[in-house]
């Protein structure tokens, strides 16, 4: 096994790679920026180099400073977290030449997925379900119309050229098919210089929902099951649970499997995440991040796996161990995103935490770098920690949160604390009945637009 | 370097000193005399500096402390303590039980004591009722009734004051 | 289901009790002595009330007042928790008799179980296997070797009247029977003005395994596996772990078996443990607890039931509404109770905790009221919290246990964390081979006893 | 009564210091006899004093950090003060990257200065490497060396002093 592993990243997520590797006999390094010498994860780490001033351009995001930090400290692996350089298909290749060992999916596959198109291409070869379109543009009404009849209302006609709304009309019916192409096409040209429109199948009230997937060196690989990410705030999640509330047993199993199958035809090592938006009991394909994510907890609790510990393990070539049929899901897990943001404006409020108590007690886990008397630098994401609870059913997930939400303190600053508290007494919540548009309307306070 | 946490984890605070200065508090010693105070506090770190003249018996600190509670969670209003002042009255009468409080021996009969009254040491002041038993409550000195607390009939719980004597 | 539920405890399982509650829409009174104003289960409980002076004679256990709280709060029952009253048949009595519901077994499993003798004798009629023995005292040399030669060799003679191991001789052979038969009965005539001995098996190096029960009002009852609590010094639980290292599969389904046809032949209701010694594959009965136990979360960590919350739905009539094939264990789960004492000489040292920073991530669980700035106050028993801890393996589970022990922050105080970092490098911790004696010896610096 | 907690949270409980070793409270018992004080406070960690005369009141001795460290939670040393204090020296050289430190151009060649050159802006003092790339550190003042703190070879982080110039 690894003896040292240099851990490129901060806050919670520095944190929780740490205690993985700590758990497995691991030494760690940990790098910070000047802004982060009293953090937690260089705290805890049993070193630490420090490689830059605050800008993450010139520290976290600094390939050449993390790969001397590694050089100097003697680490034989590197584990990039999530954001920063994690799905950097180049620093993952100037990692494995420099002789360490990346953690994480291989350079390839890193490259492709961050390919948007190619991506696309990709996992609907491998059998992964794509949004049904027209392949192209169309030539005309007629082919419009044709298009749209085999994809089945409603549809999207958008621009080829395309982008931001213009170009995009919505239609019906055939007639709006009829009444839109021409406008549509107009729109793209004038706005585009291009007026080739194509046809899309229009998701009105999607769902995020994305599977988690782990594949070993050798062949085998598996799905950990769904997380619902629905509760987003411009396109930013909030609030992910697992499993989701809106799809059943063998919808999971169905989707589990062909996400598995799509893995093993493209050869995939480590961790994954395929993202899907899910309507009306399908899923379309949205794009998969080649990488640990920040709600891989709700997944952990519940099929009881240490996913940081699995990447270690494959990363250093060991096998999985154990099939699809060893995994099993229990109960339901909760995570909430505390941020340094006001909770009524979102508006990023870096402090000092004057005083800091995590709740405790059954089913509730904190990932947190904070303690009292520390400093939320300006520098980096406004994430400060999350929350996640765990309960037999959804019912008491929703209850034991609404419980350690209350027993959270921190005090010297604002968090969101009090936002999830508010969500807390949301119906739509509550029931599960949420989709990707509903937050940002609940946050704006606007109703939903018509379905 | 690398830093190794045997030789380099970096401190956040001084290192403690487990001597104390005397000549530290032989100054503020001084200090007081000199001024009159009857306090000083002093700090380090971000700096904190308290002087204080007279006596005070209890000081509620904001944000000392960062225990959860119901209360403060739910933002809710967090202090009582005019309430708890009380309990350092001299002529606090103070509930030796739990339970229900009654101010007259029986409905409709009248109050053992009203305020302004004088009592004297033994009186009976109220009835508290625990465990379907009447306990009486007495007074423990001479005096006027400044204020009575507690309403008839309202639950008690041990050491709440419930009359000042004065 | 209840609407308000009264909690005659304080500390960390007064909290425990209360986080159950509220998870449930159960509204909670607290009731305290003066000296625990300020207590975190004081502060965290929708209702208190002070019920007397710091001495607990005239508070937590002063029956009177607690049914008075409840009385005036309008609870609807009272969970007593451990210690204090909870194995007070009268107290349970009295709740009942007052209109509260008690939530715990029935005052008459209380009061069987409370009388050791009476316990012995329901249990073995019930099949719970109990230590062998002469079943009465043996009147000479003769009848002793023919009792001795029946439950096999090391026996330990004993006086009928003793105690305090005067009078207490162990035989490994007939002709050490022969050698101390009379010794022994000199020595209990002059200690005790009775001569007459019994014999029974001696147990040299026993562990402590108990197996944890849980049972409705309606004749459903399940075991949830035991709990290994060998680790003790003075006869206290330091340490416990689920499962037993020591005992595998079969064992433990079999004596689970026994305990839980047991309990249905005594009519048992709501959680009791059954405590057993074990030795050489055999389980010898020592005592039955009527109530919640301190180490009841590594029960709940590798079962996945929440325990109080079990404990409130049975009081209240619930049907536990699954079965002992439903009940699944995975990992292993270990308690540290940390206490307010020196962590070399065990000598309590109440104190005010200056900072507080309790460890987080996967698979850590803190139970515990303290809170920066609390004063721990010196009336009460020393313990100041649990740290348990969960993991896929034993193995993983001690690493777990390491890594949380260090990022526990406990300062202005002296706690016994230190002492549990030094186990963790004793091999027969590590290798989960030590005896109920192994603790005593390991702190007192002595070597264990010839086996 | 009871207390709903609308309307009684209790705020935090005074207190006073406490777990000091027997020959401070000997000494701390000294100074009060010869100052006339009736307390002292006494903090560690984050330094603290209060000292009073009279009266007994409650006040808070300020938080100290209660961030678990490695090293603090395995009892090692924590302390590299000096070290730190170097950086606000005004004629500190700061590493400018992270790699390995070469006090001369080559092994075995005359190092690019010593302690107690004068060196002049813009003078090569030491190579970095990074990358298998050699990056110049140069002097940004004349001045004499006054010291050189790291070894040739040794790993160096961003920002670490590397020597004084005067």
């Amino acid at each position: 096994m690894f003896e040292k592993v240099l851990i490129a990243n901060r806050g919670e997520i520095a944190l929780r790679i740490e205690r993985a590797c700590r758990e497995m006999g691991i030494a760690t390094v940990a790098v910070h920026s000047t802004a982060d010498a009293d953090a937690m994860h260089v705290r805890l780490a049993d070193e630490s180099v420090c490689i830059g001033p605050p800008p993450a351009r010139d520290s976290y995001l600094n390939a050449q400073a993390i790969l001397s930090a590694a050089a100097i400290s003697n680490a034989d692996a590197i584990h990039p977290g999530y954001g920063f350089l994690s799905e950097n298909a180049d620093f993952a290749t100037m990692v494995e030449e420099h002789g360490f060992t990346f953690i994480g999916p291989t350079r390839d596959h890193i490259r492709l997925m961050g390919d948007k198109i190619a991506a696309k291409q990709a996992m609907k070869e491998a059998g992964i379900p794509c949004i049904e379109g027209s392949d192209g543009p169309v030539p005309d009404e007629d082919a419009a119309v044709v298009a749209a009849d085999k994809i089945g209302y409603p549809v999207i006609i958008k621009a080829v050229a395309g982008g931001g709304g213009r170009g995009m009309k919505i239609a019906h019916s055939r007639d709006d098919v009829r009444s839109f192409y021409k406008i549509a096409s107009a729109e793209a040209e004038a706005a585009f210089g291009n007026g080739a429109v194509y046809i899309e199948r229009c998701l009105l009230n999607p769902r995020h929902i994305e599977i988690q997937v782990l594949a070993d060196n050798h062949g085998a690989i598996v799905h950990l099951g769904d997380r619902d990410c629905s509760l987003q705030r411009r396109h930013q999640k909030v609030l992910e649970e697992a499993p989701s509330p809106a799809i059943n047993q063998s919808e999971r199993a169905a989707i589990g499997k062909i996400a598995v199958d799509a893995m093993r035809a493209i050869g995939y090592h480590n961790v994954g995440t395929i993202e899907f938006l899910y309507e009306a009991g399908k899923f379309y394909f949205i794009e998969m991040n080649t990488r640990l994510q920040v709600e891989h907890p709700v997944t952990e609790m519940i099929c009881g796996l240490d996913l940081v510990r699995e990447m270690v393990r494959v990363a250093w070539g060991s096998p999985l161990g154990y099939t699809q049929e060893d995994i099993r899901f229990h109960g339901h897990a909760i995570e909430c995103r505390i941020t340094a943001e006001d909770p009524l404006t979102f508006q990023p409020k870096p402090g000092r935490v004057a005083s800091y108590h995590a709740p405790g007690g059954l089913g509730v886990r904190v990932d947190s770098a904070l303690y009292a008397g520390y400093r939320v630098p300006p520098y980096y994401d406004s994430m400060i920690g999350k929350l996640i609870v765990h309960g037999a059913s959804r019912n008491e997930c929703l209850m034991r949160l609404r419980r350690a939400l209350g027993e959270y303190v921190i005090t010297g600053m604002d968090t969101t604390i009090p936002f999830y508290q508010r969500l807390l007494a949301e119906p739509a919540f509550v029931n599960g009945t949420y989709d990707v548009h509903w937050l940002g309307h609940y946050i704006s306070g606007t109703k939903p637009g018509p379905g | 370097m690398a830093k190794k946490k045997t030789s380099a984890p970096k401190p956040s605070a001084p290192k403690a000193s487990s001597d104390v200065d005397g000549d530290l508090v032989r100054k503020l010693a001084k200090l007081l005399e000199e001024t009159g105070l009857t306090e000083i506090e002093y700090g380090r770190d971000s700096w904190y500096m308290r002087v204080a003249k007279g006596s005070r018996i209890a000081a509620p600190i904001p944000a000392v402390s960062p225990a959860p509670s119901a209360g403060a969670s739910r933002g809710e209003p967090a202090a009582d303590a005019p309430e708890d002042d009380l309990s350092g009255h001299p002529g606090a009468i103070a509930s030796p039980m739990v339970g229900v409080i009654y101010h007259a021996p029986e409905p409709g009969a009248a109050p053992f004591v009203r305020v302004g009254d004088q009592v004297k040491p033994g009186q009976t002041l109220f009835l508290i009722e625990a465990m379907k038993v009447m306990n009486p409550v007495a007074a423990t000195a001479a005096g006027r009734v400044a204020r009575i607390l507690v309403a008839n009939g309202a639950p008690v719980e041990y050491g709440e004051v419930l009359a000042l004597i004065e």
